[in-house]
C-alpha cells in the first residue's frame, strides 16, 4: 500500500522530517507543508539527505504554504512537485493513506 | 470519496486550523463529502463564540461556521478535552454549575468515540496538528 | 459497524511536557471499545512514555503511566517500539515498564505488549495501516 | 527580590503554566516578591473561568487564583491575545457585543505595555512557554 | 520610570506555522514607545521571519512582514541575524527583506537595520542584555 | 555578566539545547527543566556534545521533571547538578539574567 506523509515542521527545528525519510517506505510520497516546505530549498544542510532519498521517495511541496514564506520555484531541490490544496485533497486519494508527522 | 478530519490545535497559535480549512474547502469544491471534523486537544478552542480577531485577520471560527452551513458539515468538540479547556454549551455549563458558556453555533461537543467512528467510516482520516 | 480497520497510533512525543501522550492515551482506551485492529507505536521522544519509575508528585501533574498498565485488559496488546529511538536515547527494553497481556485463547498465557522492532520492520507496520493517528 | 514571569501557552496542553506556577510558589515561599504574572500567546487560556478538568487532576485556573489570593498577585492577561483567543472579561464582552464573558475572579484584561513594565520593574524576568 | 534597560527579542520560530513571530512584533512595536535599549536577535527559524516576497493570500493568512520595515520608524534599529543560522539554511542577506532606518542626529542618513553577526559576536551581545523576551 | 539559560525542549526533538550551547557564553549556567531533562542523561547521542561544554558552562537539571519522567540520579552524565524549584529560583538570582530557550 502506497502512503502520503505530510510533514509541516521545519527540519531545522524538528527531528521530525528526518524521521519521516527513516520509516517512509520505498514508493510513498512526502508532501510537505506549513513550516515544512522550508525543507525543499536547495543549498539548506538538509538537501542532501532528501537528493539521496529521492529516489525511493516522492517528494511534494504546498505551494500556497511557499509563496506565504517568501520561498519561489526556483529555490527548490530539483525533482520537487509543487501542489495546491486541490492537489494535497487528489494525492490523499491517490494513496491508500495518510500519515501526518508532527 | 469521503473524509474525516482530526484538527489538535487551536486557532491562531497554530496553522494547524487553517491547513484544515483550506483542505477542506478545496475537497468539498472538488466534490468529496467530508464526514465529520473532529476537534481534539487545543484544537477545542476553534468552538468559542467569544474571540474578536483583528478586523485585518481571518476569523478561523467564522470560517468553520460557514463552511459547515454551506456544506452540512458535523464539527464535533471532544467533551474531555473541552471541559479541560473550558469550552462549555449550555447543557454542559448547567450540568457543571457553571454560569456562562461559549460555544459557537454549528459546533457540538461529543466523545471521543466520534472521532473512531470517523476513522471507520471515512475513507480518509488526515490529521492537523502541531 | 462490521468494518474492522487498522486503527495506528504514533506516540512520538514525550510525556508531562505536553499533553499529547495522556490525550493519545485517552483516545486507544475508548477506541478499545470499537473492536478494531490496534497498534500503538512508539518512536522518537514517545519511547519516554513507557518509561518505568515515573513519579509526578514534585510537579503536581497527574502520573499517568500506570494506565499503560492497564492497556492488555482492553484488549490493546501490540506495541512496538522504534529500536533507533530507544538507542539514540541510551535506553534498553529494561529501562520500560514491563507491559503485559493475558491471552485467553491460551489458558491465558502472560505475554509481553512491548515489541522492540527495527526502523525498518515498523516501516512495514506502518505501511499496512489504514488508521492513522498521530498527536 | 522581584520577579516577572510571562507565561506563553495555555494550561493542560504545555508544563509552561505549571512550571511557572511551581516557580512562582517557590519565590513567594522564599520572601521573594512577584512584581506581575503576565499571560500571553495562548497563555491567555490560563484565566478561564469555565474548565472542568478531570477529578483527579489539578485545576491550573484555580492554582493561580489561590497564590493571587494569597500574595496579591497581580496576574494580567493580554487583551490582544485575548481578543484573538476568546477570552474576555464583562466589560470587553459588552463593548464587542457578545452575549457572555469567561474569565476567571483575580484575573485582568490589560495591554502589553504591562508586559514591558514587568521587564523594568522587576529585578528578573522569566519566560515560561512552549 | 526613567531606568533603561537592554531588552533582547529573542525570534527563533519560522512565521505562519505558529503566531509566535506575529505576536513577538506586537511587543516590539508597544515596547518601542518605552524608550528602552532594545534589540532584536533572529537566530534559527528565526531568520525565516525576515524573508523577502511573502505572499500569503493563498493560506488566507495576514502578511505581516510589511511591519518589519516599520520597526525603524519606532526607533527599532538593531536586527541582528545569526550567520550560522542564516548559512545553514543556504540564505544570504539578499534573501531578506531591505530594512532601513534614518539617523536623525546624522541628517537623516539612510542605516542597514539587519546586520549579520556570528553566534561568538551574537553570544557577547546577548550576555549583555537585562531582560530576554523569548516567544 | 553571568547568565542562565533554561531549556525546556528534548534535545532529541528540537534543535533548542544546541543552539543554547552554541551561544552561551563562557561562565553561563544551563539548566534543563521539563523535557529538556531527557539531555541531562547519560549515553546518548547529545552526551558527547554536554561532556565537551562541562569545562566553560555549570550544568543543572531539575529534580522534579527528572522524577516525573522516571531518570534516577545515577543515570545522569557526570558533572550535573540536581535543584529543585528553590534551586531554580536561587539560580535566577544568582545570575545576572535569564534566558528561556524555548
Amino acid at each position: 500500500m502506497a502512503m502520503l506523509h505530510t510533514v509541516n515542521k521545519s527540519s531545522f527545528d524538528r527531528n521530525t522530517f528526518e524521521s519521516c525519510l527513516r520509516l517512509a517506505k520505498e514508493g510513498s510520497s512526502v508532501l510537505l507543508i506549513e513550516d515544512g516546505v522550508y525543507a525543499a530549498m536547495k543549498n539548506t544542510t538538509a538537501a542532501e539527505q532528501i537528493n539521496s532519498a529521492m529516489g525511493t521517495l516522492t517528494f511534494y511541496v504546498l505551494g500556497p504554504d511557499m509563496d506565504a514564506r517568501g520561498i519561489k520555484a526556483d529555490a527548490l531541490i530539483d525533482g520537487f512537485k509543487i501542489v495546491d490544496y486541490n492537489g494535497f485533497v487528489d494525492l490523499s486519494i491517490e494513496h491508500d493513506s495518510v500519515q501526518s508527522w508532527l | 470519496m469521503k473524509f474525516g478530519i482530526m484538527i489538535n490545535e487551536g486557532p491562531y497559535n497554530h496553522q494547524a486550523a487553517d491547513s484544515a480549512y483550506q483542505f477542506a474547502k478545496a475537497a468539498l469544491e472538488k466534490g468529496h463529502e467530508i464526514f465529520r471534523v473532529f476537534f481534539y486537544h487545543d484544537g477545542v478552542n476553534n468552538a468559542t463564540r467569544l474571540a474578536v480577531p483583528p478586523q485585518d485577520d481571518r476569523n478561523v471560527t467564522k470560517m468553520w461556521q460557514e463552511l459547515a452551513e454551506a456544506h452540512k458539515l458535523d464539527l464535533v468538540v471532544c467533551i474531555a478535552a473541552a471541559q479541560r479547556r473550558g469550552i462549555l454549551d449550555a447543557d454542559e455549563a448547567k450540568r457543571q454549575g457553571k454560569d456562562a458558556d461559549n460555544i459557537a453555533s454549528g459546533f457540538r461537543i461529543s466523545g471521543l468515540g466520534q472521532l473512531i467512528e470517523a476513522g471507520i467510516q471515512a475513507d480518509r482520516l488526515l490529521v492537523f496538528g502541531d | 459497524m462490521s468494518t474492522i480497520k487498522k486503527f495506528f497510533y504514533v506516540n512520538r512525543k514525550a510525556p508531562y511536557g505536553t499533553v499529547y501522550a495522556l490525550e493519545s492515551l485517552e483516545v486507544v482506551l475508548i477506541g478499545a471499545a470499537f473492536e478494531q485492529d490496534v497498534t500503538l507505536a512508539f518512536i522518537d521522544d514517545g519511547v519516554y512514555q513507557l518509561m518505568k519509575n515515573q513519579s509526578t508528585a514534585g510537579i503536581g501533574m497527574k502520573n499517568f503511566s500506570p494506565t499503560y498498565k492497564a492497556l492488555g485488559d482492553y484488549d490493546v496488546t501490540k506495541l512496538y517500539v522504534e529500536k533507533e529511538s530507544l538507542e539514540a536515547r541510551g535506553l534498553t527494553i529494561d529501562d520500560l515498564m514491563d507491559l503485559k497481556w493475558e491471552d485467553e485463547d491460551d489458558d491465558w498465557a502472560e505475554n509481553d505488549s512491548i515489541r522492540v522492532v527495527t526502523s525498518a520492520e515498523l516501516a512495514d507496520i506502518m505501511s499496512e495501516q489504514d488508521v492513522v493517528l498521530s498527536f
